[in-house]
């Protein structure tokens, strides 16, 4: 199986603040990061709060600067090499390449209908050629994400988290793209509605012969949903595996104490956190 | 006798849009050394509970005159604490005999006070400490929390420590005045999971150590079954189940209960399939009549009961109850 | 049955108003959050009476508010008031008394005015009058006036000129540099913090230390040195724009900087960036997400900034260099009352100051209202 | 900074100074054309020469400000006096009223606001609101106007000038300074009269956004209540943006000192500024005023945020360092 997106060696630097003397100290967000997402994968990348797994996310769509490294993505009709896309290449690698966002009050133009929000990449990228392409697209693609057509006309604030989110997906699918980077995608919502948007990405995923990058916090999350996950830690992946393999035999230490750190939901399974000390 | 109870509690908020329903007909016991875990999504009026047991929400809120809480604490009168209209009545409970900490550490520190200042200042308000006992005192707590240099972090300010560091410094200053009761409202929602499970095991080792009742509010499931003695399920302002943790888990009798149980991702069956609950939480201007629960329950008949008459408690085991009509409960 | 049918359609309005909750456009929320605000309301329709009152101002009022409209017969004349009803009688249409000046020896040789209660002088609707000009629209019927004579509610000034047609036409001259000065101010505002906000960076960092140079210097001295060397040939058009302009400069950086946070903050919205995902260059994405995130916090801002520029424009008009006669403005006609001969002979020359008052506290009203209404979480405060 | 401040306004004060049509030299000439000396342009040349008027903007620009950093500001254009001296006291008195009315102001504001915004109470909230709403809509020389009206009817004295006749041109003395007192609060409470208005709606927005913090809530839970929760917490972390408003508090003072001047006949700077444009066209002295205003403007700033870093951490922070 090919390779969609393949990432070698990228890093990816912020300069923190400047400085009146000496050099400006930086922030390896991502540093010497190489990933292979195979086509029709659904590859997840786990984390906690600051180990660059968004940077890493949104450097391969172009949404986060390149320091070095590369990110290469093909997919049998174009072959791009990310980081030296040019005007129009970039403008196609942004129909085959699209992000759903975590926290869906903040994705959601507050002052655009849905129908708008979800027709907008259509618009914008000029792919229809009227109004009624552009509203039977959206209607389409609303039906697959089970978004009631009658509620194309309202506001984002009527809508609840998990609705919401799925007008994010509405969005980010319109285009038709290939590649989906799910960035905590379900993070911010209930359980009860967690396991839907889940469900719902999983069966879009074959539907339309999507790849994914999931990105989470969420061990329990990503075992579900993922073939393959990618730990990473302060910018760079301590272990990647197959899902199966990575749960039943965690290599790396820091792997082992994520796992040990989830609550287990069997009450008499009341077992110590195992801490990880990076220095050991 | 029962350290904390709470009977028939109904919130409402006045709004805009109106008188809005937040909790509904609550009740609980917590038990002196008792661990309550009170789980609920996004909505479900736990937080609203939690503050009203000290009296913490805003000025738009109502409470239904049937509504009691009572704190028993040895040696006094039970206390009706929603009886207490002056600031100055409920200041005595509130950090003294009811600790509370709260979802972000961050935000729950004064930012322009040391941490050492707002833990002595609370210190000689419940205590007849001095101020060189107060500190010795909070210093020590501090370490007992876990962390390193106690007496270095003490005069610091809350946005120079981590975010552990600070769940832990909220958690040595509720602790310090020995509360019999501590609140807990999502206190591990807003950390990273690593610092979650610490805090948890640190939580667990001061119930061993101190023995308060504790109210440990949160929407994780996991987080519940690894420090709850007793669990209170609730759902749009009403409570939906309660009893034992182990029965609870293992054997849920509300659909609702048995629902989050079903949509949460375990890691010990990879192929189990996640099985949402259909449709979406109603907003509380559309609180549902009835079972505010029938219109997500999958196999709920139309036309039942469920539709128009609330269903009591109903007895399960001893000390497991589920809101539903007798003939349901299985 | 009928009770079912009544739940039913209860049910269905239940339904048509949620839906309509549910469609309502940002601006429609807040209108509707606006309304429930009694004081606002209130002011909303005092400014609006206001604002009708100064637009419509030539027909409104029965004389030229300029040396043209004088009464030559009636300086200084105290207010009169229609009556329908006195010693001789009653009438069905309101009517006042006329004048006499005479001066003789009993006078001392001076002018003095008096009342002559047996001449009634009817007041007439969609009378002939002076021509005036309405939206470029020659005409010269006028709401109201009297059969002989003239009428002046308000009084008289000095020179004879009816204070009541001086009193709309300020209001309309005050409005007119108030939205000119805030049109202008905005102009600025929106292109200097709009540059800083969406670039930001050291470009931002620049333009807040200009901007902040700007805010330090106390404007009005400044302005008043320059407005000083007015030449006194400049006609009152030039004049007025002249006065604008400084009023517009005045206003700037505060609004520059709204400007300039509220882009700060969209900026890094995640809508933002899902629209440029989507390809959305900068033109797009201010024009379909930037200006309609934070267009009615800006429109709150400008009518916020509104009665500071109009009070700017009174004061610069009060110490004589800003607007002068003819031209009447608020601040002309308060110029009028310096003197204590007003106070203790002509108090109706204050009749003016009342309606400055109602001017902006109305603007200060209606537009913290406005931002009430417009504030994200005056919702959920609890 | 400040000094940076104080160049860049001085280059924009400069500047528009210059854009006024005619130059000094032509002026003071002019002037004396009106007192019957005739004038040619060779005079005028000459005269600029002298007054080195012909120099490029810039050097003038520079000159102007070293001397005014200096505290020189040169002879003024027409009065041919020395600027300093014919400002020296006049600007320290108005600096004083300006002062005091800007004290008295938030005396008055920080408590009320407080108390307006941690009460419930409807009619009191709304009551204040309407209070500070006329001060922000009457605008202050009105309110001189009346209560000057009024004094003149009931006392017969109109309260107008800074000292009464007899001490007008006295040298300073106890008498003077009780007499002086005696006037000064006049344009004091003028001037503080919509300061007040204005630091109140500042110091209520700044509390209601303070206390529907978290931390509050944290504080009461905790057990404080009333007055001690309430100083100690909400009204101390409003302290701090309180604290930054004063130097444009102080600017809007300074923008209502020459009209409340005017009315009062006030002999300061202000009214001389005003003297200084409408009647002579002076502009070496206006540039003088407004550059001193400035100054002060940006030497209450540069106070503000050394007090703002002592009040508060995370500002000392950021301004030290990560490591202080």
């Amino acid at each position: 199986m090919s390779n969609l997106v393949t990432v070698t060696n990228l890093s990816t630097h912020y300069p923190l603040g400047q400085r009146f003397f000496g050099e400006a100290p930086v922030l390896k967000a991502v540093d010497q990061v190489s990933l292979d997402i195979p086509k029709g994968s659904f590859v997840g990348l786990v984390g906690e709060s600051g180990s660059g797994k968004t940077t890493l996310g949104r450097a391969i769509l172009r949404a986060a600067p390149i320091s070095s490294g590369t990110v290469r993505y093909n997919d049998g009709e174009v072959d791009y090499d990310v980081g030296a896309l040019d005007k129009a290449q970039l403008k196609d690698y942004r129909t085959r390449a699209q992000l759903i966002f975590q926290d869906p009050y903040a994705a959601l133009s507050p002052r655009m209908t849905v129908r708008d929000i979800i027709a907008e990449p259509l618009e914008v990228m000029k792919l229809t050629k009227s109004r009624e392409e552009t509203d039977e697209r959206v209607r389409e693609i609303a039906a697959k994400c089970r978004l009631n057509l009658e509620h194309l006309r309202r506001f984002p604030h009527a809508f609840s988290g998990g609705q919401r989110q799925r007008i994010s997906i509405a969005r980010a699918l319109v285009t038709g793209p290939k590649f989906v980077v799910a960035d905590e995608a379900v993070a911010a919502l209930d359980v009860s509605i967690q396991a839907d948007i889940l469900n719902l990405l999983k069966s879009l995923q074959n539907e339309l012969d999507l790849t994914f990058l999931f990105i989470s916090h969420d061990l329990s999350v990503v075992a579900h949903v993922c073939d393959h996950v990618a730990v990473m830690y302060h910018g760079v992946i301590m272990e990647q595996n197959e899902t199966r393999a990575l749960f039943a035999n965690p290599q790396h230490a820091y792997t082992r104490s994520l796992l040990s750190a989830i609550p287990s939901l069997d009450p008499d399974d009341r077992h110590r956190a195992v801490v990880y000390d990076p220095t050991a | 006798m029962s350290l904390l109870s709470v009977k028939d509690l109904t919130i409402r908020f006045r709004t805009d849009e109106g008188l809005i329903t937040a909790v509904e007909n609550v009740s609980f016991d917590i038990a002196p050394g008792e661990v309550l875990g009170l789980v609920g999504e996004s909505g479900s009026g736990k937080s609203v509970t939690a503050k009203a047991l000290m009296q913490l929400n805003g000025g738009n809120t109502v409470y239904d005159p049937a509504s009691k809480v009572v704190l028993n604490l040895p040696d006094t009168q039970p206390l009706d604490i929603l009886s207490f209209k002056r600031e100055r009545d409920m200041g005595v409970i509130r950090g003294g005999a009811i600790s509370m900490i709260f979802q972000e550490p961050m935000a729950s520190f004064a930012p322009a006070i040391t941490i050492g200042k707002q833990m002595v200042e609370q210190l000689m308000l419940h205590t007849d400490m001095s101020k060189d006992r107060a500190r010795k005192h909070s210093i020590d707590m501090l370490d007992r929390v876990g962390i390193k240099d106690p007496d270095k972090r003490i005069d610091q300010y809350a946005f120079e420590l981590s975010g552990g560091m600070r769940q832990r410094a909220m958690i040595a200053m509720a602790l310090s005045t020995s509360p019999k009761l501590l609140i807990a409202d999502e206190p591990t929602t807003a950390l990273d999971v690593t610092i979650q499970a610490q805090v948890i095991d640190l939580m667990k080792d001061l119930v061993a150590e101190f023995g308060m009742g504790i109210l440990f509010i949160t929407h994780d499931l996991g987080v519940i079954a690894q420090t709850a003695d007793r669990v209170s399920v609730m759902y749009l302002g009403r409570i939906m189940e309660t009893g034992p943790v182990r029965d609870v888990i293992r054997n849920p009798a509300h659909p609702y209960t048995k629902g989050l149980i079903n949509a949460l991702p375990k890691l010990d069956d990879l192929d189990a399939p996640l099985t949402p609950i259909p449709g979406d939480i109603p907003s509380p201007l559309e609180r549902p009549p009835g079972c505010v629960f029938h219109t997500r329950n999958p196999d709920h008949v139309p036309g039942s009961r469920y539709e128009r008459e609330v269903p009591p408690m109903s007895q399960v085991s001893p000390d497991h109850f589920a809101a539903l009509f007798p003939e349901d409960v299985a | 049955m009928s009770d079912m049918t009544d739940q039913a359609s209860q049910a269905s309005i239940d339904q048509r108003r949620k839906e309509a909750y549910f469609t309502a456009s940002q601006r429609q929320l807040i209108w509707a959050r606006f309304k429930k605000q009694r004081a606002a309301m209130v002011a909303a329709t005092i400014l609006m009476a206001l604002v009708l009152m100064g637009v419509f101002a030539p027909f409104l009022s029965p004389y030229d508010p300029t040396i043209k409209g004088r009464d030559k017969d009636y300086t200084n004349g105290a207010p009169q008031i229609p009556q329908f009803c006195d010693h001789n009688g009653c009438s069905m249409r309101p009517f006042i008394y006329g004048v006499k000046r005479e001066r003789s020896i009993q006078t001392n040789f001076r002018w003095v005015t008096s009342i002559d209660t047996e001449d009634r002088r009817y007041v007439q609707w969609f009378v002939r009058g002076d021509d005036y000009r309405l939206f470029g629209i020659k005409g010269n019927i006028h709401l109201f006036g009297v059969d002989k004579g003239f009428i002046h509610l308000f009084g008289t000034d000095d020179t004879g000129k009816d204070i009541f047609s001086r009193t709309l036409h300020a209001i309309y001259t005050s409005l007119a540099v108030g939205t000119l000065g805030v049109l202008i101010s905005f102009v600025l505002a929106l292109i200097i913090g709009g540059v800083a906000g969406y670039y930001g960076g050291w470009i931002d960092g620049v333009i807040q230390m200009i901007t902040d140079a700007f805010r330090t210097i106390p404007i009005i001295p400044l302005f008043m040195a320059i407005a000083a060397f007015i030449p006194d040939t400049w006609s009152s058009e030039t004049r007025f724009f002249f006065i604008s302009i400084i009023i517009g400069f005045i206003n700037w950086p505060t609004l520059a900087r709204r400007v300039r946070t509220h882009l700060l903050v969209e900026r890094t919205q995640e809508y933002v960036l899902a629209a440029q995902l989507c390809g959305a260059g900068p033109g797009h994405i201010i024009r379909r997400h930037l200006l309609p995130s934070f267009t009615s916090y800006i429109i709150v801002d400008l009518v916020i900034s509104f009665p500071y520029i109009v009070l700017s424009e009174t004061a610069l008009s009060f110490i004589g260099l800003g607007l002068k006669d003819p031209v009447n403005s608020l601040g002309v006609l308060l110029q009028n009352t310096t003197s204590a001969d007003v106070l203790l002979n002509y108090q109706w020359y204050f009749i003016p100051v009342f309606f400055f008052i109602a001017l902006v506290m109305a603007f200060v009203f209606v537009g913290d209202g406005l931002r009430d209404a417009a504030d994200p979480y005056g919702g959920q405060k609890k | 900074m400040a000094v940076f401040t104080l160049l860049l306004v001085s280059l924009i004060v400069f500047t528009l100074m210059e854009l006024v049509p005619g130059t000094c030299a032509e002026r003071y000439l002019a002037f004396k054309n009106t007192q019957g000396s005739g004038i040619s342009v060779e005079d005028i040349q000459a005269e600029e020469r002298r007054l080195g008027l012909d120099r490029p903007f810039l050097v003038r620009w520079g000159t102007w400000v070293g001397n005014a950093f200096r505290g020189q500001f040169g002879d003024s254009c027409i009065l041919r006096l020395n600027i300093n001296s014919l400002l020296a006291d006049k600007f320290w008195i108005s600096l004083g009223i300006c002062l005091t009315a800007l004290f008295l102001a938030y005396l008055i504001a920080i408590p009320v606001g407080i108390i307006a915004a941690s009460s419930e109470n409807a009619t009191l909230n709304n009551s204040l609101r309407f209070i500070s709403y006329l001060g922000l809509a009457m605008p202050n020389f009105l309110l001189a106007l009346m209560i000057m009206l009024v004094s003149t009817v009931v006392w017969g004295d109109s309260l107008t000038g800074l000292f009464s006749n007899e001490f007008r041109d006295a040298p300073w003395s106890w008498d003077k300074v009780m007499d002086f007192l005696g006037r000064a609060w006049l344009p004091v409470f003028v001037l503080g009269w919509s300061a007040t208005a204005f630091a109140l709606q500042t110091v209520r927005a700044l509390m209601l956004d303070e206390q529907s913090k978290l931390y509050v809530t944290a504080a009461r839970a905790r057990g404080l209540y009333g007055r001690r929760l309430l100083w100690r917490y909400p009204a101390r972390h409003a302290l701090g943006p309180i604290v930054n408003s004063l130097g444009f508090d102080l600017n809007r003072i300074f923008n209502e000192l020459p009209i409340v001047a005017l009315i009062l006949t006030l002999t300061e700077a202000g009214a001389l500024l005003l003297g200084a444009l409408a009647q002579s066209n002076d502009q070496q002295l206006a540039g003088a005023i407004i550059f001193l205003l400035t100054a002060t403007i940006v030497a209450v700033n540069f106070f503000t945020d050394i007090l703002l870093a002592l009040v508060d951490p995370r500002v000392r922070r950021s301004v030290l360092g990560a490591n202080a």
